[in-house]
């Protein structure tokens, strides 16, 4: 029980790499099993697409929360396998991100027409090629404005990692709250932060968007 | 091929230890005294039992205690902050060894976790504003119909939960959040300690707070995994020995400004 | 051998039969012209010779070879039968450059070095040498479909497939692309045209195929089909297009 | 592992579970009004107006909802503005729902190409009725599945308003973790709960989807 400080400051903005290292783990191993998910999705085999749907809706429906809690209280407990906290909060976060990310880049993947890859086939061209030069240059680019949309709620997202002890910025707010018995002054603080951290991306994904519909 | 079966037979064994659910251990006691580290796990969002001080160290009563045993036991401290909902967790699921975080026993909670001596007591009370009536007996009847702010899950939230069906309850996730609902009119009374009830007083004189009802002495305990019967007696001791040398009662005093009375368990 | 070979082809789509057993035979160096009402079959047959449709029954060979959707060297049969649609289907996101050289980078025929030499080549064939550069949406319609057209000729095909190339386009836009198509005629290219360029189809053409309810109607040289028509089914859909 | 325990707390859950529904359906009802008012001042003309909404959209996206919570439970009282916490978390997710939705039925909007309205207006057709009958439908009809994931996430996202002591599912939880200090038994079931209750309605927007958009898609 004390006043608000410089330290409540210093330790608000030190908390911050902890949300920017768990954005960047989430999209390092989620962004490649994303992309599984999404080819998966659109693929030949109806097998296969049914089990990337399957997974993609449980993951979706299931709150993040249930999933921190499973990897890394429930592992020891069910399994009889000690998680370090790193590594469940990665795989938790990793799960998340390649579902949000897996449907978003889908809807990118369907959304570029039939006939592009009907004329990639036409030249002769494989199917891998029509995908990796013809199709996903364009579905990038129209996936991009909601996949920059998805990080800003990864980056908010982030502050349930403070489950399994990551003092990320929504978490630090909370103990700072707590000991400066302050929590408007704090909170105000940490939204004004997360605003200033994810405007940016909003912006930067308003102006592709725009772009997008200048090129068209 | 008598390589090969050597290669499985280790592939086997490391899979085996992975594997082997290492929360069965046969004595939590000596595995701490065998690694020479005791992890304690405690909440810093909840002053004056563990909170950050304005060097952005851990502290509070919880936290001095943890030093306290570490120091009796031996062994070096590693303090594991935890959150109200992953303390339980963090202690069923071998995180932690034992957890200091004002744990109050019941019953139902002894089912799940073995509680210690208590360590420390606490007087907890309803506060609120000079024109609500003083209690008539030894029932809150006074606090009937209206509103009380008070920490999701803390010993408050049970005993008015159990015992003032009348009384509007709102829970909040921690004292700070309930405390705010309190000053921002959105609750007529809030419960918790003496301790935040007079430092709530300080930090706004034109609130008022004024004891509206004392619900009783809320003893705070040990809590360790079930079946740790060993560790448990150890720390019982260690509790024991310290309420005679004093140190607990000073640690009282520090933190909660006011003379210890143990009730024992 | 003729270079394609159509036996009894049937085609069905649900429940419609669009081809009733067609058979056909394109020599090398002719230039066929299918006409037809639409819903006549042209477009379905144009498709199956490319193995984008596979034939229910009956069979289609090019250069000996059965087309369907499963043969091995699809790919290989591809590059050597160019098709161009009625949507020009260029890939917006690259250049005019790459457009065209794109397929021959990817299956091996170009290199890098020689790619621009390659797309210099065949956009002059089609009169568009100065539109290297250009995104594809900076294009008229009439360019697109040209680029279009020197992008299957980058493949250096065999046979040259065209469905309706010129229906989406503005009435001033079709002479350029059918001037293109003429030369390429008289450079002795195979080519099957899908058309109701009625005009086109007379001066080009070597032989006029009338495709009527999913099967060949009537067929031959463009004067005798023109002049004389046999069954009262062409002479009206001749009377139609004037 | 015991559920028994649990047993006597079923009422609790289920209460729970009900006001879990009624703060999604509320939020997810005013969000979308929101949305589609938003929207539409987004494309007219009214520059102050379009001003205030993209400013809108931008706070409440940018910022944790937890903490668009707190502002309005404890900060509006300041104001005057004293809401119960019921209340204040439906109003909280609303607006946060409405955020989001403002973009999604504009996406929406924007779909649908601008010869359709031409074509609206060539019949004689108010520009109510051009919006309504001709312009709606099928925005309706691509903002759809965007609608619905958001919904689920709305669904899931209610569990914030514990936080203020709103009685819904979560906060149930919580209150029943404290007593037992079972966690792993209260966290599987009102995860199993959060699930089955998202998975129903994933089910059920796809029946409605199916009978409201009934048109064939053009491929």
């Amino acid at each position: 029980m004390r006043s608000f400080s410089l330290i409540d400051f210093v330790s608000l903005f030190a908390a911050l790499r902890w949300t920017v290292a768990l954005v960047v783990l989430a999209l390092g191993f989620g962004a490649p099993l994303a992309l599984g998910l999404a080819m998966g999705r659109i693929s030949r085999f109806a097998g296969l697409r049914w089990t990337m749907a399957a997974c993609i809706q449980i993951v979706q429906s299931v709150p993040l929360l249930g999933l921190l809690f499973f990897f890394y209280f429930g592992m020891p407990v069910f399994l009889g396998i000690q998680v370090p906290a790193l590594v469940a909060v990665t795989v938790a976060y990793t799960l998340y991100t390649a579902a949000f990310l897996g449907e978003i880049w889908r809807g990118g993947l369907e959304a570029v027409k039939q006939a592009q890859w009907e004329a990639g086939a036409c030249l002769g061209v494989s199917a891998w090629q029509q995908f990796r030069h013809i199709i996903a240059p364009q579905a990038l680019r129209l996936s991009l404005p909601p996949t920059v949309g998805f990080l800003v709620q990864l980056i908010k997202g982030t502050s349930l990692a403070s489950i399994l002890g990551f003092v990320e910025l929504a978490r630090a707010g909370q103990v700072v709250s707590a000991a400066t018995f302050q929590p408007l002054l704090t909170y105000a603080l940490v939204a004004a932060i997360y605003f200033a951290l994810c405007l940016p991306f909003t912006l930067w994904s308003r102006s592709l968007e725009a772009r997008l519909d200048g090129s068209r | 091929m008598r390589q090969l079966k050597s290669l499985f037979a280790i592939a086997a064994t490391a899979l085996a230890v992975i594997a082997a659910p290492n929360l069965a251990h046969a004595d939590k006691l000596q595995d701490v005294l065998g690694s020479g580290k005791l992890r304690v796990g405690l909440l810093t969002d909840a002053a004056p039992w563990g909170f950050k001080d304005d060097k952005g160290e851990i502290a509070g009563l919880d936290a001095d205690l943890a030093k306290l045993i570490a120091a009796d036991m031996g062994v070096k401290l590693e303090l594991v902050p935890v959150t109200g909902a992953a303390r339980i967790p963090s202690l069923l699921s071998d995180k932690i060894d034992i957890l200091i975080a004002g744990l109050g026993a019941t019953p139902e909670r002894a089912q799940q976790v073995m509680f210690s001596q208590p360590y420390a007591v606490v007087n907890l009370g309803v506060y609120g504003a000079k024109s609500i009536p003083a209690a008539g007996g030894k029932k809150p009847d006074n606090l009937d119909g209206r509103s009380v702010a008070v920490a999701k899950g803390s010993t408050l939230d049970v005993w008015l939960t159990d015992n003032a069906p009348k009384v509007k309850l709102v829970r909040f996730e921690d004292t700070p959040a309930a405390l705010a609902a309190y000053l921002a009119g959105q609750a007529d009374t809030f419960a918790e300690n003496s301790a935040i009830a007079l430092k709530v007083q300080d930090q706004n004189p034109t609130k008022e707070v004024e004891l509206k009802f004392l619900i009783r002495q809320s003893p705070a305990h040990v809590g360790v995994r079930q079946g740790e019967q060993n560790l448990l007696n150890w720390i019982n001791t260690d509790i024991f020995f310290n309420k005679l040398n004093g140190k607990l009662g000073a640690l009282q005093l520090k933190w909660f400004k006011e003379e210890q009375t143990l009730p024992t368990l | 051998m003729a270079l394609v070979e159509i036996r009894d082809v049937h085609k069905t789509f649900g429940k419609v039969e669009v081809l009733k057993g067609v058979s056909l035979d394109v020599e090398e160096g002719e230039i066929v012209t299918i006409i037809g009402r639409s819903g006549s079959g042209k477009s379905t047959l144009l498709r199956c010779i490319n193995a984008l449709e596979s034939v229910d029954s009956g069979e289609i060979r090019v250069e000996g070879e059965r087309v369907h959707a499963k043969m091995p060297d699809l790919k290989k049969f591809r590059q050597r039968v160019g098709i161009v649609f009625q949507a020009f289907n260029l890939f917006p996101h690259l250049k005019v450059e790459r457009n065209v050289t794109l397929a021959p980078l990817l299956t091996g025929r170009t290199d890098k070095a020689r790619a621009r030499a390659l797309a210099e080549d065949v956009l002059a064939r089609v009169g568009l040498a100065d539109k290297i550069d250009a995104w594809p949406e900076q294009l008229s319609g009439g360019q697109q479909q040209r680029v279009a057209i020197a992008r299957c000729l980058a493949m250096a095909p065999h046979l040259m497939l065209f469905d309706e190339v010129t229906s989406a386009l503005d009435p001033e836009l079709v002479g350029e692309v059918l001037k293109v198509m003429e030369a390429m005629a008289k450079q002795g290219m195979t080519m099957i045209l899908v058309t109701h360029e009625m005009g086109f189809a007379r001066n080009v053409a070597n032989r006029i195929v009338f495709m009527h309810q999913g099967r060949v109607w009537e067929q031959g040289p463009p004067a005798k089909l023109f002049a004389s028509p046999e069954t009262p089914e062409l002479a009206s859909f001749i009377a139609s297009a004037k | 592992m015991n559920f028994l325990p649990l047993w006597r707390y079923q009422n609790q859950l289920i209460d729970g579970a009900i006001v879990t529904l009624e703060l999604t359906v509320i939020s997810a009802v005013c969000g979308l009004l929101i949305g589609v008012a938003g929207a539409v001042a987004l494309n007219g003309r009214i520059t102050p107006l379009r001003w205030l909404v993209r400013g809108y959209i931008e706070l409440f996206r940018n910022t944790p909802s937890l903490i668009q919570l707190f502002i309005v439970f404890f900060v509006l009282p300041n104001f005057g503005l004293k809401l119960p916490a019921f209340e204040a978390a439906a109003v909280a997710l609303s607006l946060y729902f409405g955020a989001y939705s403002v973009e999604i039925v504009r996406a929406g909007l924007d779909s649908i190409p601008r010869n359709q309205v031409e074509a609206g207006q060539c019949l004689g057709l108010s520009g109510w009725q051009v919006f309504r009958h001709i312009v709606l439908p099928p925005a309706l009809r691509n903002a759809y599945p965007a609608v619905t994931s958001q919904f689920v996430l709305l669904l899931l996202g209610t569990s914030l308003a514990s936080q203020v002591a709103t009685d819904e599912l979560f906060h149930v939880a919580g209150f029943i973790e404290s007593r037992t200090y079972r966690s792993f038994e209260v966290y599987a079931v009102i995860c199993v709960i959060y699930f089955a209750m998202a998975m129903s309605f994933k089910a059920l927007f796809a029946i409605i989807g199916a009978a409201a958009f009934r048109w064939p898609r053009r491929r």
